[in-house]
């Protein structure tokens, strides 16, 4: 296995070397705690600074509504949590979607256990969000709306600017996870109303373990991070300023060229999906045909199982994923594949590539090339196929 | 995260495929769980001399096919019920935690095949067929320890 | 201010050369998720299990007993909340202490304002708890006990052995904060009967924004970071790999030399106290004089107040902290030296200097040498002195 | 964090010190808070000749003593009245938002010392004296903003 092909850039992203540079005097010289008042510590609290500045600017924000968490997970649990607790006077409702990532929906169940009411919105078979359905679903008890922005697994782009605009009319906060979304579209929480949003470094070339909640000014939302008064006494614990620093960069890198990636990125994507649907059968394609992501390519192959074939491109150097229960050692398949509408056996046969900056139009020919061979030799051996 | 003996029968599984005159065949596992298992054997006298299987699942279920038709390959009929999944199992060098149950599958396979030749030749009576596992793999559940 | 001397160790280290050598792979090639079957995911995952494995055997612990975080501050917000929420049907009593870190006591302030009611237990004059004290505040009502290993600010080691039994005989779970203990005392969570610990990287030359929760087999408490099935199901987020790999080397380097850096940091530590209280009338030690970390210099200077303290060493090269209310912005001066009876206006004269691996004699003698005039200045200028 | 000129004065404060046969003096500010401020004034008819003070507290509670009593030494009692925080701050090329209150310490001494000398004068009487702001950096209060 010489070639090696990563197309598995909505799992994570390697830090770009530019963003590795700034951050590497944070690990060693300039190491001091933001909040100590010697030198090396307004050293560190002015870098922090400015990387809040640049993660304000990418999203239209003021920086003294950026709060700096653990990643995109903390960044929703926060969200969700924050305001439910916060908002308990008013109300113990919350509406969401179907096909939020897990840090969305495992935290809403978890609020039901504890006296929430949550309601899961469902999807068309393009993994769409109907903004009326967001609309009747609010009741007076409604404290949150949480409408992800981008959908990690089939990449299909929610209508959050309808969606905004109805919370804000209505007067019920409105969070999006735009984790998947940052980088590869515009984003601006002025004009699409949104109150909180989360994002994560690692998903556009920056580091692991990093991420950003944004909170309108004058949002009430309760802690979630208990403890010392850092990140102006909301968000407690040591800042990683290696990691702030980190998001700075990628994201003023990402937002940057957005235009050019959304071009790079739409051409390989359908050139992959073009290429694999010409050449096998039995293949359909998940998520919305132009409402999606620019590296999101999602196909659900008849008769197999993903992670067998996730297996076999490994094999042959390719990194990509599966909505198969499978892979994931989880029990059921992808529930967002499910929420489309997609058979257990079929959403079982998925397999997610997604495109980043590094890829060329030869990653993408050299897969639409092995993988007939692949589907087809696991479909010989499947019982379904035979049947 | 898998053996180089798993790796070795998923890449090149023994015994794939059909026996269209087969003396007993197989089925378990559903398609909504992502694993489905199908033996075929051929048997002379109690001796097994051949075996074919087709699968709809993960590698490890590809590979726990694999040993397992290669393990009861030639041998008597109660040498092959004596094949539980672990003895599976560790002929591939141990499958992950998470993977157990996928070798349970091919136990139940073996059994369910080695029956419906039973059942074929008069030798038990439907009440007598085992029960296959109770499939750990429940896809009904949701994931409750990430609740 | 050519000359720079970092004496506030316990606010936060540099990461050592060698454990930034081994997470710098991890932030490009090694980039992968490590929830993938890929081989980018599979030498991250085993990357991340060589490092748990580390930090199991750096307080006797099974690897399956440790869970990467954030930080010391969501190790503590998980385990004090974890327990909380999950002990809810046998009781809603927690007791603490009134000298742990605001990450536990502003985790179990919120609690109390959902319901929850805590004891803070209150500390001698060394800022000693009474184990008696925490036998006696049990009740059939008690989920939790939590009670630091070490105090932060003025360095008091706590009887935690005894607690631990404690807490066992009476079948209650004990949660140690353990972030400033690790790298100066020897932790065993079995034979201290300790069922949770907090530690935290960047306390002992490990990088910011990684911790780890150690929860023993067994004990039932809630998730806190909910999404994947990450850490096996109880901390969800994508793994922080580099973060991980680092706090496994440090942990790994910073125990295999406790004798020395015990020896080494306490001559420091006594070299300096006694010069400075020889030199300067006026002073006194806070904390234990000997159930101490090696590392803890923390003394008052009545008649002054901490921040201009700071500034002056500051402007000299010395980096230092405070427990003054001045310095951090906080209205109160610090929780702890109240608690251990200091009148409010000698809390703000308070001053910590915490030493490192690094630190020499040199360092210390010179602390000795210019901190009389610094303190003279500011008492010349001072209403209270001059009464 | 603080301007050159906060460290300037911080460093080298001006009219540090008492004067033991003052006009006026003010005292303002709770040790428990962790800032207390004297000032001392000469007046020669109503001009402020000369002015000392002596401070308990942080950076920028001495930087705006000094920069305070600079402000006023020369100036006529009404002049020395109109100085605000926010004129001494400025004078100070600003102050960080947390450290605001300081300044107000320093304008409520000013303040104290000037009527001290009306009261000594019979100039006013108890009743007209003017209240201290309410003291911002209240000690007993927890940090609310934290829970
Ligand atoms: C849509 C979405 N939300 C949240 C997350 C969680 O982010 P993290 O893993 O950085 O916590 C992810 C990715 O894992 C994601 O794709
Ligand atoms: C005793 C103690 N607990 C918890 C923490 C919080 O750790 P962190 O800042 O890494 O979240 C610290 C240090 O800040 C500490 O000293
Ligand atoms: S067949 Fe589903 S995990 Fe093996
Ligand atoms: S005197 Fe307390 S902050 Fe300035």
């Amino acid at each position: 296995m010489d070639r090696k092909i990563y197309m598995d850039h909505a799992a994570t992203t390697y830090v770009k070397p530019e963003v590795l540079d700034e951050m590497l005097p944070y690990f060693t010289d300039k190491f001091g705690n933001p909040s100590s008042i010697y030198f090396y510590g307004r050293e560190a609290k002015e870098a922090i600074e400015m990387a809040r500045e640049k993660v304000a600017v990418a999203i239209g924000a003021e920086p003294s509504g950026i709060y700096f968490t653990s990643g995109g997970t903390e960044s929703d649990n926060w969200a969700i949590k924050g305001a439910a607790f916060a908002g308990k006077k008013k109300g113990n409702h919350i509406i969401t979607s179907a096909i939020e990532h897990h840090a969305v929906l495992h935290t809403c169940q978890y609020l039901e256990k504890l006296g929430f009411e949550v309601t899961y919105l469902p999807v068309d078979q393009y993994g769409l969000i109907n903004p009326d359905d967001v609309r009747r679903a609010i009741t007076d008890k409604t404290v949150l709306i949480s409408i992800m922005t981008a959908n990690n697994e089939i990449g299909t782009i929610e209508p959050i600017s309808e969606i905004g605009k109805i919370a804000r009319e209505q007067g019920v906060y409105f969070h999006t996870d735009a984790v998947q979304a940052i980088g590869s579209m515009d984003i601006d929480v002025k004009s699409l109303n949104v109150d909180m949003l989360s994002l994560s470094g690692h998903k556009f070339y920056g580091p692991k373990g990093i991420g950003a909640l944004y909170i309108k000014k004058g949002v009430k939302i309760d802690q979630f991070m208990h403890g010392g008064a850092q990140e102006r006494n909301r968000r407690a614990s040591t800042e990683n300023v290696p990691g702030i620093i980190g998001l700075g960069k990628a994201i003023e890198l990402a937002t940057a060229t957005i235009p050019q990636r959304r071009e790079h990125l739409t051409r390989l994507r359908d050139r992959l999906i073009k290429g694999i649907m010409d050449k096998i059968p039995f293949v359909r394609l998940n998520g919305h045909p132009t409402e999606r992501l620019p590296g999101n390519v999602n196909l659900s192959f008849e008769f197999i199982e993903g992670e067998s074939m996730l297996l076999s491109l490994d094999l042959k150097g390719v990194a990509a994923s599966s909505g198969s229960a499978c892979t994931s050692g989880s029990l059921d398949p992808s529930h967002v594949l499910l929420a489309i509408g997609l058979p257990h056996e079929v959403a079982h046969g998925s397999l997610r590539l997604t495109l980043g900056d590094d890829n060329t139009e030869e990653d993408v020919d050299y897969v639409i090339e092995i993988l007939p061979d692949i589907v087809e030799r696991l479909r010989q051996m499947s019982p379904l196929f035979a049947e | 995260m898998y053996s180089q003996k798993v790796m070795d029968h998923f890449t090149n599984p023994r015994n794939v495929g059909e026996i269209p005159d087969a003396d007993g065949v197989g089925e378990v596992g559903n398609p909504r769980c992502g694993d489905i298992m199908k033996i075929f054997i051929k048997v002379d006298g109690d001796i097994i001399t051949d075996v074919k299987f087709q699968t709809f699942g993960c590698a490890a279920a590809i590979a726990t096919s694999s040993m397992a038709t290669e393990l009861i390959k030639g041998k008597t009929l109660d040498e092959a019920l004596a094949i539980t999944n672990k003895t599976v199992a560790d002929a591939l060098d141990g499958l992950p935690a998470i993977k157990m149950h996928c070798s349970v599958l091919a136990e139940d396979g073996l059994r369910a095949a080695i029956e419906d030749y039973k059942r074929k030749m008069g030798l038990i009576t439907e009440d007598e067929m085992a029960k296959p596992h109770e499939h750990i793999h429940d896809c009904a559940d949701d994931e409750a320890a990430n609740g």
